[in-house]
């Protein structure tokens, strides 16, 4: 007898994902769907894509699925559980996306305390168009837009999405995560169930930071780009938990 | 009306076919030629295949884009095989990677050069130049450029700090024109 | 046979490595035998027994290419 | 059935309700507050919900997903708010979801004034969003014409699978009249929410939302679908517009909106004068009235707009001869009084009757 | 005065460094990313300043604030982010600040693809943001035109402060050509900053850019002063347009930026079959040439664009004759071969040589 | 002899502002011009009118000045002070312009580090528009939109801005200050000038959040307004400096 | 054709100058008239001063809105005096708050009434009655609409809930008719 | 003469008595006598002796309607 111990989660379709080699998208759409599998909920969600690499999402999953404007997923995501205030809304951003040109939406569908789960990829670089410089790039990064490396008194500080939305009271639970290791995947997968089990309990916005990598634009081969994840990202995006408002955070 | 050559070279990212192509551009306006480039772009670019069109003339560029009338075709890998060879005109030449590319093409109105540039490659040392092997074997064939040409756009494509490099890429056109020799029809 | 079994799907492995630098055991590499059509080397596990199914690279792997069957 | 006198903006909100709407989406901006204001009380009541969204953008793209819900929703803005949700429209057309934007016109442009003016006809008729395509665009002149269009607007909406616009001026948001809410809408077709709407789909078939159509063929054969099919049935079906006075026309006004109601006064006037002028009033402005513009008694057609000219070339263009066309305009927030546009006219006219 | 091959999208960046423009503020996105990306390299060496703007909302509010101080400045994008610059573009017409906006289309409508197109035409010309206001728009079909264009741009923009729209499509800013980067460009007059630039006022007569103007009667005059003052000079001076071949020509393509280009190529093709057949190229979309339209010669005017068609009404209304206008279009990302174009063109003309 | 120890400031022009009896606004204004007059800053200074009731403001100050876009200010006062680095740049917004529409645009200017003061008035509510609930109207607060007063769970939490803005690397001095009292009023015109200082040597992004009133659309005297800022809003927008860079903080 | 009152009220904010006019529409509309009711609005409204223009006819309201040829014009404070008696119709009625205003209007071809509102409210012991006061002088002069309506109208406007401020309302509007009938001409 | 003069601009002020208020010797008041053009009574001093300089009500006033003198 035999027992398959791992396998593709049955909430993602068949098609082929189109991402670089070893990109973390991948990993964080399997371990969504993973969750949701284990939720039992893959006929009760509805996830929003962006715009980004991650646009072809609803290629990749299962559920009901929609393609928001670029940044507006949480305002998108908002109109949706509002109507279907029983189903599991999944926004997904890249940086560029939701701390770029949506940081108004994200920070006021968080003060909102929108219940919805927020899976926010930080992989410090505009993927899709081309390697721009994202509001998370690290200092001295180099990106198309800054091609000497970020200097921040000439293109600015990067922020820390998860530090600023714990200020504010909507959210329910906050967490920044990576998926560099297997132990920090497991992590990363415990956060989300967690973010999606809150948002069934309706106890306000979800949002789960994960830091990713996008081998293609840094330069780096995928292995090295998960180095750099633990090495250069981390330090200056520490993971944990900054917001769980079951544990008075 | 003199000629113009309609040329799409196209492989995998990272086998240099987009600069082939802007090679090929700059080389035919130090011939005088009239010329233009331009790059497929979209998100399939995403480790997925790239090409570009180049245009070649004795007048000027009208449409930069064709569907078809390829007159010359590079295809450096299998997903550009399929996607290409039926694009060339009738009479056209198609250069086929044959290092990764085994199949063979199926018509018999083109003319059809299998150069396993990968392997040629290897014996200069150098994988890199895949690219520049290939179009060596096409300027000899379809007489697109001169050489020499190719060599003045490679110091302006890649800058004149790349010019250290030009005695191994001259190295590498004569390779590729060589084996091309040795196909002529 | 084996306690694990660890299966890649070749056709669509895009030969990140990932799993290659995940496995605690290093018996993952990529097979330079086989270019798929997109073409990449993909990954492949040479001596199986290693194996000790702690599913580390299959938790990496972006492409969902790994399935792991425990031989009971 | 009894008549009641209701504020536009408050009657636009309260024929919202009676059509079915129960979510609402929108951000403050004079002249068309009580709008929000009216829903953000009544709209929990009726078991709906209402978000004062953080700016115009994020109200028309949770409209986008309302809408793609399945949802009856609406939202409603001026000016430049609506110059703000062009890219958001145009993710709804696209996404091809139903929904209502309600236009209260105010002067521009810019930030121009707060008063009533008609200078949104070409952000309302030819976009401003990118891509090829055309929103459906009623025209009401009076309170009572504002709640009929807003209930029907909803049914466009879902029939088409589109957004609609209903474009009025702050006048008509501010003014107060006699109105019946409960007259009947006609009813059309549309489509199961199984078929399309999130939340309906299952995993054998999902149900999605698309804008992105990265290949080529593909998004061209959504726009010459787009063309071919939906835009050409809106054509056929939902055009519509009302004549005044036309029988025995020569001359015509040409208005819509408030202008219609102030030129319906300045029709009056000359025909007391014994001047053979009438109105056509477009009641929508896309799909454009092309019928009445074929009348061949007309020498004239004069086109009065609260706006430097913009129907004027749609006018044209229906007429087919633009020396036939005139114009004459107010901005800024003045309203032209039915003296000054008769007195156009008269000059037009050349003293002809 | 060397050719050099570059690529669009950096040639135009080249241009405006050249044209003596010194900010860019700008926001990714395709198919226009190396006028952002270059010009993020190459502006700090030219003493100015690239700002990588939070969104294209962002980056044009700061083309606002920098025009207003009397610097030259450019902002760049494509279909949707043109749409969220619309309420942007509209306070820089109301505060007469000069700048420059080069709108590299894709398909659309909505997220689309992004692949080349001319479907934001109406986008350009109508407008979309709110009220009564033209913007001119210069349409390149070529990259040395695109140089030309920007670098023109810059001098309508500061001549009339108003912005400027330099429209072309994807495949313009992506391809690579040999370009003349220095050929001279008419200077006009300018109006010394002092007179009305932030930064440049003194206590006593402090410089203001004005977007409200909540008295109506100034809110209108100022509309008739734009349109009666600005934009009849405009229309008076900057028309422009090219002819190929229409000396003898009985029938006319009519094609602006890349299908132009692709046109040409048909007009040869038809030439060589004997047919009499031109093109008329219109570089200017606002203001649209009217003159080579009322050559009375030409039967039938063939409209070739990559849309549904939406320079069409131009043409119809320049020509005066809708029955005289034919379209022929490709859209989603999909560019005409030369070969289509002749063909509609020939069952157009019924073999008529 | 007799000197003059109170008067209308020199930057200041004679027209009478449209703002409600006792409204904050012109404190502020009245303070912004004693600071930039003591700066001798007068024919130096650019000043950013958002939307909303303080758009008059090209009206009141002697200054070269802007109409802004709703919630752009930040943006548009970037344009201008890149291009004139030597001047004296202040924006001046309200808080559904600053925290509601323009959240985006402050938090990315403060990000950016860019070298403008910019004034907020905490009003809790939308002046101009005729009294709509804010991003900061308070819990149980009455609008034109949240007539029942405003219940977070219908209508979201508010927005604490000064905290926010605090977790970003790019600002140099965040304060929040009131003008409830004499008192405080002369502490927020301490800020203000401080925030003015730090600009003009270059330090970074300032702003200084001042807690004012909206007598009309709170519904109260101007009196009893300025008691409810004392009362009420303090207690939930604590005074005090956020950030300082000279401070370590 | 019968005849079209149109009547501007105008004031300080905080006199009830809107909800004049609305009354007056509401019983317009009771009276089986055809009605309108616009408000001025603006940012000038801001403490400053507020006016409607209402409508109420036995025809169809075309335009609603009327810059001048007013018929009746209600001023209540003197910025408002300023503004509207140059607009008023020759042959239509101005009506005066003289408790405010201390000037006189300078024309003859128009009716004037100087009504103290503000001392008559002060005698009914409630000065928020002052533009119902006002209205009885209207009605009793223009005859635009039955005073019972405007009763009704009341209710209406402001709810069933305030039925018990009838009686004082309705002495209001006697008390206004009273002061006005003094005046007629 | 009384150490400090206070004047209103009269014209100007609109009665909203933040300085009122703010007086810690409660001397001013409006002056309901005048109703200026914009319909507001006036803020006004009638014992000015009592006056001790402190501002607070120029501080508070939202437009500029007071101005202050020191009597030497
Ligand atoms: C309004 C608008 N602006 C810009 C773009 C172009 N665009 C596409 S994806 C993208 C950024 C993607 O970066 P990020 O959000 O970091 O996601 P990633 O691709 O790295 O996953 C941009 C700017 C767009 N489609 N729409
Ligand atoms: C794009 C846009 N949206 C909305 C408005 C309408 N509007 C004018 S002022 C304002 C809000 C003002 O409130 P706030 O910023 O708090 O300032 P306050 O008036 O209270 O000083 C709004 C929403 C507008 N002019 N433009
Ligand atoms: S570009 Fe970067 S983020 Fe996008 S798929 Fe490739 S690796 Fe992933
Ligand atoms: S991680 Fe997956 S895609 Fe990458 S090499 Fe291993 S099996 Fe292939
Ligand atoms: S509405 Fe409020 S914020 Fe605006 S001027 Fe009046 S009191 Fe001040
Ligand atoms: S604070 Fe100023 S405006 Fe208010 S009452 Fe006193 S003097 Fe008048």
């Amino acid at each position: 007898m035999s027992t398959t111990i791992f396998q593709k989660p049955k909430g993602l379709t068949d098609t082929r994902m189109h991402y670089c080699p070893g990109c973390g998208h991948g990993i964080v759409h399997r371990i969504i769907a993973e969750c949701i599998d284990e939720m039992n909920e893959i006929d009760n969600t509805i996830i929003c894509a962006p715009v980004g690499c991650a646009v072809f999402i609803p290629k990749y999953f299962k559920y009901d699925s929609i393609h928001c404007a670029h940044g507006r997923a949480p305002a998108t995501g908002t109109g949706i559980k509002r109507v279907h205030p029983d189903k599991t809304v999944i926004t997904y951003q890249g940086d560029g996306d939701l701390a770029s040109i949506g940081m108004a939406e994200i920070v006021h569908a968080a003060a909102r305390g929108e219940k919805i789960t927020t899976i926010f990829i930080n992989n410090g670089i505009y993927g899709m168009t081309g390697g721009q410089m994202a509001p998370t790039t690290l200092p001295g990064m180099r990106a198309t837009t800054s091609q000497a490396g970020r200097d921040v008194e000439r293109n600015g500080n990067p922020i820390r999405v998860s530090e600023l939305l714990s200020t504010l009271d909507g959210p329910a639970y906050i967490e920044r995560v990576a998926v560099d290791t297997p132990a920090h995947v497991i992590k990363a997968k415990k956060a989300i169930k967690k973010a999606l089990e809150y948002q069934k309990a309706n106890k306000g916005f979800t949002m789960v930071e994960v830091v990713s990598s996008c081998p293609t634009n840094w330069g780096l081969s995928a292995t090295k780009a998960m180095e750099f994840v633990g090495e250069k990202m981390i330090p200056y995006y520490p993971l944990g938990v900054y917001k769980d408002v079951e544990e008075g955070k | 009306m003199g000629k113009t050559h309609k040329i799409s070279c196209a492989g995998f990212g990272g086998q240099g076919v987009m600069s082939m192509g802007q090679l090929l551009t700059y080389a035919g306006m130090i011939d005088g030629k009239e010329v233009s480039w331009v790059p497929a772009y979209g998100p399939e670019m995403r480790g997925g295949t790239a090409n570009c069109s180049v245009i070649v003339s004795d007048t000027p560029v009208g449409s930069p884009i064709f569907e078809t009338g390829i007159t010359t075709a590079v295809v450096m890998n299998l997903p550009s095989f399929h996607k290409f060879v039926p694009k060339v005109a009738s009479g056209g030449s198609i250069f086929v990677n044959s290092s990764i590319v085994n199949e063979k093409v199926d018509r018999d109105d083109v003319n059809v050069y299998y150069i396993p540039v990968n392997d040629l490659a290897n014996e200069l040392g150098n994988a890199k130049l895949i690219n520049i092997i290939m179009l060596g074997a096409v300027i000899e064939i379809d007489k697109i450029v001169e050489s020499e040409s190719i060599l003045k756009a490679f110091l302006k494509v890649f800058g004149d700090n790349k010019a250290k490099l030009i005695p191994i890429n001259r190295e590498a056109l004569a390779k590729g024109a060589e084996v091309a020799k040795t196909l002529k029809k | 046979m084996s306690k694990f079994t660890v299966t890649f799907n070749e056709k669509e492995c895009k030969g990140c490595e990932l799993c290659v630098t995940a496995c605690p055991k290093n018996i993952i590499s990529l097979n330079p035998e086989i270019t798929n059509d997109a073409g990449y080397n993909p990954a492949s596990i040479a001596n199986m027994e290693n194996c000790i199914g702690c599913q580390s690279c299959a938790r990496m792997c972006p492409d969902c290419i790994i399935t792991i069957v425990k031989n009971d | 059935m009894a008549k009641i006198i209701m504020k536009g903006n408050e009657a636009v909100a309260k024929a919202a309700i009676i059509a079915g709407c129960r979510y609402f989406f929108g951000y403050p901006i004079t002249p068309q507050n009580e709008v929000p204001e009216y829903l953000s009380r009544e709209l929990f009541a009726a078991g709906g919900t209402f978000v004062q969204a953080e700016s115009e953008v994020a109200a028309i793209n949770m409209v986008y997903g309302a809408g793609g819900s399945g949802a009856r929703v609406m939202t409603s803005s001026s000016s430049p708010g609506i110059a703000l949700k062009q890219e958001g429209i145009g993710y709804c057309v696209a996404g091809e979801v139903p929904c209502v934007i309600v236009s209260m016109m105010r002067g521009g442009p810019g930030l121009g004034t707060i008063q009533p003016s008609q200078s949104d006809y070409n952000q309302a008729t030819r976009g401003g969003a990118n891509g090829d395509y055309h929103i459906p665009v009623l025209a009401p002149g009076s309170v009572q014409e504002a709640v009929d269009d807003v209930k029907e607007a909803f049914e466009i909406a879902d029939c088409y699978r589109t957004p609609v616009i209903v474009v009025a001026d702050g006048l008509i948001g501010q003014m107060m009249e006699p109105v019946e809410l409960e007259n009947p809408v006609k009813t059309r077709d549309i489509s199961p929410k199984e078929a399309w709407a999130l939340g309906y789909g299952t995993r054998e078939k999902q149900n999605s939302i698309e804008n992105l159509v990265i290949d080529s063929p593909a998004c061209e054969a959504k726009n010459i679908r787009f063309f071919k099919e939906k835009y050409s049935e809106i054509e056929e079906n939902e055009v519509k517009y009302e004549e005044y006075m036309m029988d025995d026309a020569e001359y015509a006004f040409v208005a819509y909106g408030t202008t219609s109601r102030i030129v319906k006064n300045s029709v009056n006037e000359l025909r007391e004068k014994g001047y053979k002028i009438g109105l056509i009033k477009p009641r929508t402005l896309w799909p454009f009235p092309q019928v009445p513009f074929k009348n061949k008694n007309i020498k004239k057609f004069v086109v009065v707009e609260m706006s430097m000219g913009q129907m004027v070339i749609d006018v044209e263009l229906a007429v087919g001869d633009r020396d036939k066309v005139t114009f004459y305009g107010r901005c800024g927030g003045i309203i032209p009084t039915p003296e000054e546009c008769a007195d156009y006219a008269e000059k037009v006219m050349g003293g002809a009757k």
